[in-house]
C-alpha cells in the first residue's frame, strides 16, 4: 500500500501550492453529519483531520472545545469514529485521514487495539497532543511498523537542539505550531515571522513535509503558501456552531468555506 | 515496586519522571516542553541552594506561621473512649489551610526566574486565595482559574481572592470544578508561558508540579515529627495519620517525613471524598478501583468511562471534588504503604457535627472528611494508640453549606 | 511472604504449620498432640483417596445440596445503578448455612477413624446445627459447646441442635460466646480425646482444623467458579467477591478457587463485624490493627490487652462476635491479597432492610454485614463490575434480634 | 548461682520422699494475698509453681479457671506477678519458684524481655502449657542460656519415640501428666497405673527430676511417693474459693491444708 499522506503531499508539489488540511470533529453535531462533512470538504481539502473529541483537553482552544463537547453529549465514542472513517473510504479511498485527540483515549483503548482497528478501517497517520518526544518514541516507532505516519509536533518555544532530536525521530509528516497559543486563538504574530521560524526549521530537514497550523484562518492562508501545508480547524468548528445556531445545513456550510479556502492557495 | 528508604518519595521517578513505573510523567503539549523544562532546573538548582532554603524557611516562619499547633483533642478522646485523638491544626497557617506553602514556594520561584505574573488554578479557593495573597506579598500579578459551580459555593474564598487584587476566571465548561479550572489554566499557560509562571494548586499536574507541590507541604510533617517527640518523648509504637486526599498535596506533606517509618508503627489513611451517599458519582479514584489513565498530563488513577473521557464527580466538599489524584498517592497505594478509603457527604457533616460539639475546633468540609473515618475507627482503637488528624482547613469557607445541611447554629463564625 | 501459585493456599504452610512464618501453627497441650497428629494424618490419606473424594461430592450433592443457587439481584441492581450485584446463595444448603461443608466432612472423617461420638463448638448456631444434623445422618452422638449469651439469642438453631438429638452444654466463663465455647470444647477435648472426634467451626484452632475446614468449605467457590462461566462466558474482568468474616470459614470457601486471578480482576473484600457504632468493643481484629497472639493454638491477629489477654468482642451477630480470626485471613491480608474492613451493627441492620425491601432473599446477620459494604460500593462501581455477595446464612435465626431491632414487620418468616 | 530446683529435688531425695509442689494463681484473691499465701505455704512446699493467669486457658478446668478470672477481675497484670516474685525472694530467697502458663502472655511481652526479668527478680523455672516440643525449642534453649529450668510435659498419649525426643532437649525437671484430662479432675485411673506409667518413663532418664500432676489431692498424694515430685494445684485453688464464701482467711487455709498434704508424704 502507498503511502496516501506521502502521495497527497507529492501531488501538492507538482502543483506548486501548499496542500490544504481540514481539522473537523468526529461526532459534531452527529455521527451521520459529521461523515457527510468529510464527505463534502473532501472535495477540496487534500488531507483530512479528524478529531477524536476528549472532555479533559488542555491545548485546544473556546471552538474545539465547543465542539468535542457537543460531539460527546451527543454520544459519540471511539468505536463510532473508527466507523466513520471506515464508511469515508469506502467512497474516497484515496484521500488520507489522520486521527488528531489526546494520548488518554488511546491508552484506554490499549495502544495495539488502536492501531489494529487504524490499519482495518484505514487511518493513514495520528497526532496525539500530549505525548511528546521522547515519551512518544515507542509509540511512534509501532505506528512505523503498521504503515502509520505518526505526527510530530514542533512549536515556536522547541529549542534548535530539540528540534533536531525531535526530526531525527520523526516521520515524513510534521506539524509546526505557528504561536504561542491553544488552537483557535489570534494570530499574535506575523505570518512573516511565522514563516520565517518555519523556513528555519525546513532547512533542518528539507525533504520532510511540514505544515503549519493554529490561528489560521480564510483572512491569512495565503500568507502560508510557502509552506507544505496548512491546517484549518478552528474555523471550520466555529462555522458549524454557527450554522447551528441559524439552523443552516453545516454541511453546505463548511464545504463552501472549504472550497473558499482552497480557491486562496491554487 | 518498592519505597525506597533514605530517599525523598518526590525523587523516586524514572528517567521519564514516573513512579513505579507507572505514575505520573509530562504528557503535556509540545509548546510546555520547555517552559517545564526551565521550571524544572530552576527548582532543582534552589531547593539545593542554601540561601533559598533560608529564603523559605524565613517565610514559612514569618509569613506563613509555621509551626502550626499540634494539639490534644481531650472531649473528643473522652468522649469516644478509644484511641489518643490529636490535632495537627495546619487551618492556623496564614490565610486558613495548608495551600499557603505550595503558593509561597511557587512565587518565590515566580520571582527568581523573573517573572512578575503568576496563574493558578483552585477548587474550594484556598489554593487561588493563597496565590494571590502570596502573589501580593511580592509583588506580582495574579490570575485565578476556578468553575463556575465552585465560585458559587465557594464565595469567602472567592472574595478573598478579589481583595487580594488578583482577577477570578470563571470556567464554564465541563463539570465547572476543579478539573475544568485546572484544564483552563493550563491551555492560559500554553498560550502565555513565556511570560506567566504557572502554579498548580495540588500535587497533581506534570511532575515538576507534583514535586514542587510535595516538597512544599511537607513542611507539615517536619513541624509535627518534632512536636510528636516533643509531645511524647519519643516516637509511639501506634500512630495514625487520617489526612483528606482531593488531589493529595494536604496528605503527602502530613506524611512525607513519616515515609521511612514501618507502616505498622507509623499508619497512613487517606480519605477521599465518596460523594452523596445516594449518588453513584464520587471523587475516590483510589477507593473505588478506578483505571490508570491520563489528566492533566500525569498518569493516575481517574475516574474515566471506557472510551477515556473523565467523569464527573460529585462531593460537597470543593476541595476534593476532583476525578483523579496524585501519582504519588497512586504510588502509595501500590506499594502499600498508605491506606485510602472514602467518607460520604453524609459522613463528612455528621463529623462535623461531632467535633464541633467536643472541641473548639471548626474543621472545614475537606478535613471533616478525615474527621470521619479517624472518629470511626478510635472508637475502636485501644488508648495506647495516636490517632493524628490533619485539620488542614478552617469551615468559614463552608458557612453558605454549612447553613444549608445543618442548620444556622453549625454556621455561625465569629 | 507471598502466595505461591498452583498450590493449595491450606498447604502453604512451614514445618511447623505456619503460613507466612507468622500465622497458625499448634499451641496446644502436650495431650493433644498425639490425637491432632493422627488426624493430621487421617486427613492427609483420605483427601488423596479418590473413594473418599467421590464419598464426599456424593453428600455435598445429595445430601448438602450441592450447587447451592446464583442469582443476580436485578432490583437491588436497578436501585443502586452501580455495579451488577448477585449473591451466591449458600444459606439454600441443607440446614441453611455453610457450615454444614465443614460438619459433613468431619463427620465422614470420625466415621473412618473410628469413632462414635463428636463434639464442636458454636456461636451463630449453625456450626452446632450441622454438626449435630451429620452426626445424626451418621450415627454419631454429639455435644455442642455454646456461650450462655449465644444461647439466649440463638434459639432457633439451640432447639435445632436440641431435636437432633445432640446436648447442648452452655458455657458460662468469660464473654459467654463463642470464643468461651471453643476453649470449653478444646479442655473437654483435652480430657476425652481418646474416645471424641473434635470439630472446630471454622478456619480456626490448631492447624489441622484450620485446612479441614477450608478444605470443605472450598465447595462454594468450586461451584461458584463454574457458574460465573455459565453466565458470563468467560470471567469478567472485574468481579469483587464480597464475604462475613468471623472465624473465616465461609470467606475463605467462598475465594479459595479464585486464588490465583489477579487481585485486580478478583477482588476478595472481607467485611468484619465492628460491633455497635458507639461501643469501643468490635470483633474486627483486622481491620482495627489488633497484634498478632496465640488463640485456641494458633498465631494469629486477635483482639487482646498489652497483657495478652484476650479482649471482649461485641457484636448483634454472635456468627461474628469472634475475638481473633483464621491465620488463612491474617496471611492473605498480610500479603495483601484480600482487602478487610468492618461494618456496624447498625449497618448490618440497614443492609438487611435494604435487601428484604427489593430482594427475595433474606440474608442473617452475618452475610448482613458483607451485604452492607457490597451496597455501599456498588452504588459508585461502573456497570461492567460483578459484585457478588456470599448470602452464607438465613435470618430465620435472628428473628428475635429482628423484631426488637426492627420491629415486627422485618421478623416474619414462614 | 546454684539451680534451686536441682537442689530442692537433692534434698528431698535425701530425706527419702518425693518433693511437694505446690500451685496458686498469682493475684488471687489479690496481690497482697497471694504473696501472703506464698510465703506461708513455702514452710511445708519444696516447690513453688505460681500461675500467670490468662483469659483463654485451653488446659486448665474450672477450679483454675474461677481462680484465674478472679485474679484478672481484680486487676493482676504481668509487672504485679513479678512484683510478687520479687517480694517473696526478699525473704525466701533459697526457695525455688516456677511460673506456669500460657504462652501468649510470654508473646506479648517479648520472649527476651520476659527471660531477663525473670532472671532479674528471680524465677527459677517456667511450664508453657501450650508451646510443646518442637514448637518450644527455641524458647527452651533461651532458658538454658539464663540459667532458668524450662520444665516440658509428657502425657499418657505421648508416644515412647516422642518422650525421647523430648527428654533429649529437656532441662532436668520433667512434669508427668497423670491422665487425659484438664487440671482439677477426678482421678480417672488408679495411682497404680499411673505410678507404672511414670516408672516406665523414668527408665528412660533415671537422671532427671520427673513430677506427677493432675487430679492429685490430699486423699491420694500419698500414693504417689514413689516419684520424684507430687504438683497440687487444683486443690488448692478450690480451697480459696471456699474460704472466700465462707469468709474466712485464705492465707491459714492454705497454709493448713499444705502442712496436711506435707504430712502424709514425710
Ligand atoms: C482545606 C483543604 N483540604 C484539602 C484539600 C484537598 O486537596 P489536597 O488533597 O491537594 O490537599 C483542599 C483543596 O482545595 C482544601 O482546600
Ligand atoms: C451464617 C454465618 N455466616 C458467617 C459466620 C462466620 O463464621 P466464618 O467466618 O467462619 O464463616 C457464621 C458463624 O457462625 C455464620 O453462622
Amino acid at each position: 500500500m502507498p503511502n496516501l499522506i506521502n502521495l497527497a503531499f507529492k501531488k501538492v508539489k507538482q502543483e506548486n501550492r501548499p496542500a490544504l488540511l481540514t481539522y473537523t470533529v468526529a461526532g459534531d453535531n452527529s455521527k451521520k453529519k459529521s461523515l457527510e462533512i468529510l464527505k463534502s470538504i473532501s472535495n477540496y481539502a487534500d488531507i483530512l483531520e479528524l478529531g477524536m473529541p476528549h472532555n479533559a483537553l488542555v491545548a485546544d482552544g473556546n471552538q474545539i472545545q465547543t465542539s468535542a463537547y457537543r460531539a460527546i453529549k451527543n454520544g459519540i465514542k471511539l468505536k463510532d469514529i473508527f466507523q466513520i472513517v471506515k464508511n469515508f473510504k469506502k467512497s474516497k479511498k484515496q484521500k488520507p485521514i489522520i486521527l488528531m485527540g489526546y494520548y488518554n483515549m488511546v491508552y484506554q483503548f490499549g495502544e495495539n487495539n488502536f492501531l489494529n482497528i487504524c490499519k482495518k478501517v484505514g487511518v493513514d497517520g495520528l497526532i496525539l497532543v500530549d505525548l511528546p518526544w521522547p515519551e512518544n518514541k515507542n509509540f511512534s516507532y509501532k505506528c512505523k511498523n503498521k504503515g502509520i505516519t505518526f505526527v510530530q509536533l514542533l512549536s515556536p518555544t522547541t529549542s534548535v537542539k530539540r528540534i533536531k532530536k525531535i526530526l531525527k525521530d520523526s516521520h515524513e509528516m510534521i506539524y509546526y505550531i505557528s504561536m504561542l497559543s491553544t488552537t483557535g486563538g489570534k494570530l499574535k504574530i506575523s505570518p512573516k515571522a511565522i514563516m520565517n521560524s518555519y523556513n528555519r526549521i525546513k532547512r533542518l530537514c528539507p525533504k520532510k513535509n511540514i505544515v503549519i497550523g493554529f490561528g489560521i484562518t480564510d483572512k491569512s492562508i495565503n500568507k502560508f503558501k510557502g509552506a507544505n501545508g496548512v491546517v484549518i480547524g478552528s474555523q471550520l468548528c466555529k462555522t458549524l456552531t454557527k450554522s447551528i445556531k441559524a439552523r443552516q445545513n453545516p454541511v453546505t456550510k463548511l464545504s463552501s468555506i472549504v472550497k473558499k479556502l482552497k480557491g486562496k492557495i491554487i | 515496586m518498592k519505597i525506597k528508604k533514605g530517599i525523598p518519595l518526590i525523587d523516586q521517578h524514572d528517567k521519564n519522571f514516573m513512579y513505579g513505573g507507572k505514575f505520573g510523567g509530562n504528557f503535556i503539549p509540545e509548546t510546555l516542553k520547555k517552559p517545564i523544562d526551565d521550571l524544572t532546573k530552576l527548582f532543582h538548582k534552589l531547593r539545593n541552594d542554601k540561601g533559598f532554603l533560608k529564603e523559605r524557611d524565613y517565610y514559612f516562619e514569618n509569613y506563613v506561621g509555621a509551626p502550626t499547633p499540634f494539639i490534644k483533642l481531650d472531649n473528643l478522646t473522652k468522649h469516644l473512649k478509644g484511641a489518643q485523638i490529636y490535632a495537627k491544626v495546619v487551618s492556623e497557617a496564614n490565610g486558613g489551610a495548608h495551600k499557603i506553602y505550595n503558593a509561597t514556594v511557587h512565587c518565590l520561584l515566580a520571582r527568581r526566574s523573573g517573572k512578575k505574573f503568576v496563574i493558578g488554578d483552585t477548587g474550594a479557593g484556598y489554593a487561588g486565595k493563597m496565590l494571590s495573597m502570596a502573589a501580593k506579598k511580592f509583588g506580582l500579578k495574579c490570575k485565578i482559574f476556578m468553575g463556575a459551580k465552585d465560585i458559587k459555593r465557594q464565595q469567602p474564598n472567592v472574595k478573598a481572592i478579589k481583595k487580594n487584587g488578583a482577577e477570578v476566571v470563571p470556567v464554564y465548561s465541563g463539570s465547572q470544578t476543579l478539573v475544568d479550572a485546572v484544564s483552563e489554566c493550563m491551555r492560559y499557560w500554553v498560550a502565555n508561558c513565556n511570560h506567566a509562571h504557572m502554579a498548580v494548586g495540588s500535587t497533581v499536574g506534570p511532575s515538576i508540579f507534583v514535586r514542587i507541590c510535595g516538597w512544599s507541604t511537607s513542611q507539615i510533617s517536619r513541624e509535627l515529627k518534632s512536636q510528636i517527640i516533643d509531645e511524647f518523648g519519643s516516637m509511639p509504637k501506634k500512630i495514625k495519620l487520617y489526612n483528606c486526599v482531593g488531589g493529595g498535596s494536604s496528605s503527602f506533606g502530613f506524611w512525607n517525613e513519616f515515609m521511612d517509618y514501618n507502616r505498622k508503627q507509623v499508619e497512613f489513611i487517606g480519605v477521599e471524598a465518596g460523594g452523596p451517599t445516594k449518588s453513584k458519582k464520587h471523587a475516590a479514584p483510589l477507593t473505588y478501583g478506578s483505571k490508570i489513565g491520563i489528566l492533566h498530563g500525569a498518569a493516575q488513577y481517574v475516574n474515566q468511562n471506557s472510551d477515556g473521557q473523565i467523569e464527573e464527580t460529585e462531593s460537597i466538599s470543593a476541595g476534593l471534588d476532583y476525578p483523579g489524584v496524585s501519582p504519588l498517592h497512586c504510588f502509595l497505594k501500590d506499594v502499600k504503604r498508605a491506606r485510602y478509603t472514602a467518607a460520604s457527604d453524609e459522613d463528612a457533616l455528621e463529623a462535623y457535627k461531632l467535633v464541633t460539639k467536643y472541641e473548639n475546633l471548626k474543621p472545614s468540609l475537606e478535613p471533616s472528611h478525615a474527621f470521619s473515618v479517624a472518629i470511626k475507627e478510635a472508637r475502636k482503637l485501644s488508648k495506647d494508640t495516636i490517632v493524628i488528624v490533619n485539620s488542614c482547613g478552617d469551615a468559614h469557607k463552608d458557612k453558605d453549606i454549612l447553613e444549608k445541611r445543618l442548620g444556622k447554629k453549625y454556621a455561625k463564625f465569629n
